[in-house]
């Protein structure tokens, strides 16, 4: 049965998203349901992990007679989809598993009394299938497919509340959007696929020419994943999207993101790179971009009086700290000594970073979540001393601020140490950039918890009680997985991201379907 | 917008692009066609239907008839269909292709007109797939035309 | 004269792609935005379609074929991106059209200039 | 401790000695907190907190609010702020066309231009 896990960790979510509907008018049913589902797909990934940390990376051949089985006797070329699984997808399939059912779990109360949940949940898991095939697919029109898939649920779910103008302003925006990159990257699968006649990405990466026309192509690819996974300055959907959804639906939507910011790095670490030519170019655009999104999106972020507008231009910048790592890799992945002296260690601060952030900015936005839940505003300007009134969401927030700001011993100092070392080692100025950006984020997290919880307690909140548990549970999971991250970074490191690192690095490895053929 | 002329083509057309689409669906893995194809036909029968009536006489009619169900059985159908290949195979494996199952003789290779049971799994997956989008197309056409007549109306 | 014929299906494809990045980027009605994407979106589906031609091949279809054709049978996998691809557009367009409706709703209007209120 | 150590390309990172000097440290500063003033009681006017003087105004108008928080400093970068809102239109137009924009330039960059 373990070999079927690639295959189960789709279905079981897909399941549940088809069955959701069927529960129609029963609320308490259908969020039961989705956190059931989600709870076993996290099991599942959690299983998928230790076989590919074991046994290296894992094939799926859909419709074969058997799942390892590529190239069937007679054949050249791979002709069936097929996932193919390494320690990278497996990291953010954990992510994503874990976010959607932490997401589902806060939704149990925190969108309790909107009407049509049932197609709310359906949603919500759909955005988990859309995640994790984009992961763990080893074919290139497979991921055109997911990358739609997560689209067009994360824009559903962003519009969700459909008696709000600004919620379908913000959802049509997204659509538009996705719609348009995920296009530009069908056309670009267009273009590899003409040349080369198969989908199969490391068929195509084994075989590439590197002509313009394939240049063509990485750089449409580049830039439409780099637009969805929010580089400044494409970044402009991310506020609007990000804030408008449900609070529970933000956790998977960032992992969405995140997705995208995977597919950049698959398809720059290991399409569009091989043993003949360097193009070190892509990882200085890399590098620049992650600067830039990063100091764009901070400086934005501390002008913000929409406290889920300021976390989400946050998520932007802290995009930059994982655009700036990984791309500090990339440029030096042709040169073996630099790459042993700090590339990996960046890839891998950069990747750590990614689900650090994903931890804490979930987190961070679902404290906001909670406000929005007893004020009934987002408006900094009218909160106030709540903090003795909701003790457990102030300190979550608390430790969600300090990890996003980087103060030890939470998990984001342990990521951004990495980072700044490593890119200090390509050039000083970068960690420059990446030193004031975190010192401003502090000074905006400041700002929010002043304004919120600080204060003197205003007269229109004194009735204002705790949120309900479901949604406690899920913050207090999340503020837990801060400290222990923070408290043993070395043993995450070298569990979980140093073996993701290495998948990007040995790209011959994924080239060969894990040795294959 | 409906007029006497829209009413009686639509009774005379309707039933005919039904039949069509199921025979677009049921045909689906011998000529080109399918389950989406002949469930978008099926459905633009069904939104002939919706358009050239008023208002309450399309909720009447689709009052009584559950899109959303059709549509959940049709997606987990082909859902278990695929997962019924797991067990032997992969998922989503054709396993009882060549085999003739579950009618009887296998079909000999090559170019054969009129053989029906040839697909192995590929006809039932084309069923489910044409009920889940016939039942989702219509309910987008039907859901945009309450919204849009109520408006109308009041 | 020749190049030109062969490439003809390529010409309309970049033709439409300028045409739908226009639309898009260009014109004001909402509306008319989503017709933008969907000639983008046809761009892409011909562009994929006109790559799967091969000259001199036959449908891969055993029903009635000729005798000869078994040969020179081609691979269907460009079509099939196409209708996964037309699939996908369906879904986009039946939700770009519902938001536009409930924007209409709630906003009185469908000039994008006038809906923007998540700004800065 | 060796397995808790993080070591980066010129340096280490225990948290678990962090924590320890930080219980330490804590101990430290609330030995010297227990050393203060012994007088301090709860409840009475002692704690009362005054304003130049006066006694509290009312809650409402003393609290800080969230757009005034900073003001020198946004204040300061009026400009550059000027420019960052003006590029941020809402208008989903301008959004594809920084898109197209970015996958030209980007293009040409990967093809060699620059």
């Amino acid at each position: 049965m373990m070999e079927h896990l690639p295959a189960l960790i789709i279905a079981i979510p897909l399941l549940g998203a088809f069955a959701a509907p069927l529960f129609k008018r029963h609320h308490k049913a259908v969020s039961i349901w989705a956190i059931l589902i989600t709870g076993i797909t996290l099991i599942v990934s959690l299983l998928l992990t230790r076989e590919v940390l074991v046994k290296g990376i894992l094939v799926y051949v859909f419709g074969a007679k058997s799942p390892t089985l590529v190239l069937p006797s007679g054949y050249k070329v791979p002709i069936r989809i097929m996932f193919e699984v390494d320690a990278l997808g497996a990291f953010m399939a954990i992510s994503a598993t874990l976010m959607s059912f932490v997401g589902a779990l806060y939704s149990y109360s925190h969108v309790a009394h909107e009407s049509g949940l049932e197609k709310y949940y359906s949603l919500l898991l759909l955005l988990e299938v859309g995640i994790l095939g984009m992961v763990l697919t080893g074919d290139l029109f497979n991921l055109f497919v997911f990358m739609e898939i997560a689209g067009i649920s994360g824009a559903a779910l962003v519009g969700f509340r459909s008696y709000r103008g600004e919620a379908s302003e913000a959802g049509i925006k997204y659509l538009i959007i996705s719609a348009v990159a995920s296009l530009m990257v069908l056309f670009s699968v267009a273009l590899l696929y003409g040349e080369y006649g198969n989908l199969n990405l490391a068929y195509i990466a084994k075989n590439i020419k590197f002509g313009v026309v394939d240049l063509i192509a990485f750089g449409l690819l580049f830039t439409s994943f780099a637009m969805k996974c929010g580089a400044v300055p494409m970044h402009y959907w991310v506020p609007d999207a990000y804030t408008e959804i449900p609070a529970g639906g933000n956790p998977p939507l960032l992992v969405a993101t995140y997705a995208n910011l995977y597919a950049l790095f698959r398809v720059s670490f290991t399409l569009f790179t091989n043993i003949v030519i360097n193009i070190s170019r892509a990882g200085w655009i890399m590098v620049i971009l992650g600067v830039l999104t990063m100091f764009i999106g901070v400086t934005m972020a501390l002008v913000q009086k929409d406290v889920k507008r300021l976390m989400s231009y946050h998520a932007i910048s802290q995009t930059g700290y994982m655009l700036l790592g990984v791309g500090v890799g990339l440029t030096v992945l042709h040169d073996p000594s630099k790459l042993m002296e700090f590339g990996r260690d960046a890839i891998a601060g950069g990747l750590f970073h990614v689900i650090n952030h994903i931890i804490y900015k979930s987190l961070l936005l679902m404290t906001a979540g909670a406000l929005f839940y007893v004020t009934g505003t987002r408006n900094l300007d009218n909160m106030g001393g709540l903090a003795r009134k909701m003790p457990i969401t102030t300190i979550s927030f608390m430790i969600g601020a300090a990890a996003i700001s980087g103060l030890p011993p939470f998990n984001g100092f342990a990521s951004k140490l990495i980072i700044y070392e490593t890119s200090y080692m390509l050039n000083p100025i970068l960690t420059v950039f990446a030193m004031v950006t975190s010192i401003l984020t502090l000074a905006s997290f400041v700002k929010v918890f002043a304004s919120a919880f600080l204060g003197p307690p205003l007269k229109k909140y004194e009735n204002v009680k705790e949120v309900p548990k479901p949604m406690l549970i899920a913050m207090i999971i999340l503020a837990a997985l801060c400290v222990i991250f923070g408290l043993f970074p070395k043993i995450i490191l070298d569990k979980l991201i140093y073996p993701a690192a290495d998948a990007l690095i040995n790209y011959l490895q994924y080239h060969s379907w894990g040795g294959l053929a | 917008m409906t007029t006497v002329i829209i009413r009686t083509m639509t009774r005379i057309l309707t039933p005919a692009i039904l039949v069509f689409g199921s025979y677009i669906i049921l045909h689906g893995h011998l000529t080109p066609g399918g389950g989406f194809q002949g469930g978008a036909v099926f459905a633009s029968g069904l939104a002939l239907l919706i358009i050239a009536f008023s208002r309450k006489r399309v909720k009447e009619m689709f009052e009584k008839v559950p899109l959303s169900v059709f549509e959940s059985i049709g997606a987990l159908g082909f859902l278990g269909i695929g997962l019924m290949g797991i067990v032997m195979y992969t998922f989503l494996r054709n396993f009882i292709a060549n085999s003739g199952a579950p009618f009887g003789m296998p079909t000999p290779e090559g170019i054969n007109p009129g053989f029906l049971n040839t697909g192995g799994t590929l006809p039932y997956l084309n069923i489910f797939v044409g009920l889940k989008v016939l039942a989702g197309l219509t309910s987008i056409v039907l859901i945009l035309f309450l919204i849009l007549r109520r408006e109308e109306n009041e | 004269m020749n190049s030109v014929l062969v490439n003809l299906p390529f010409i309309v494809v970049a033709i439409l792609l300028a045409i739908g990045f226009y639309t898009i980027g260009f014109k004001r009605n909402l509306i008319k935005i989503i017709i933008g994407v969907e000639i983008l979106e046809g761009a892409v589906n011909m562009f994929i379609v006109a790559l799967g031609y091969v000259k001199g091949g036959y449908a891969p279809i055993y029903t009635q074929a000729p005798s000869g054709a078994i040969e020179n049978m081609v691979l269907p996998t460009p079509q099939a991106l196409t209708l996964t691809s037309i699939v996908i557009g369906v879904a986009v367009t039946a939700l770009m059209l519902a938001f536009a409706v409930n924007i209409y709703k709630t906003y009185g209007t469908l000039d994008v200039s006038k809906v923007r209120r998540l700004r800065g | 401790m060796n397995p808790m150590t993080l070591r980066t390309p010129s340096g280490y990172w225990n948290p678990i000695i962090w924590v320890i000097f930080l219980i330490l440290f804590g101990l430290v500063a609330y030995l010297i907190y227990k050393a203060g003033n012994p007088k301090y009681r709860r409840d009475t006017d002692q704690v009362k907190p005054f304003l130049s003087g006066n006694l509290e105004t009312d809650k409402e108008k003393i609290q800080v609010r969230a757009s005034d928080i900073y003001w020198g400093f946004i204040e300061a970068l009026k400009e550059y702020y000027g420019v960052l809102e003006r590029m941020h239109t809402g208008d989903i137009r301008d959004y594809i066309l920084w898109f197209v924009g970015m996958a030209a330039i980007i293009t040409v960059i990967l093809i060699g231009g620059i």
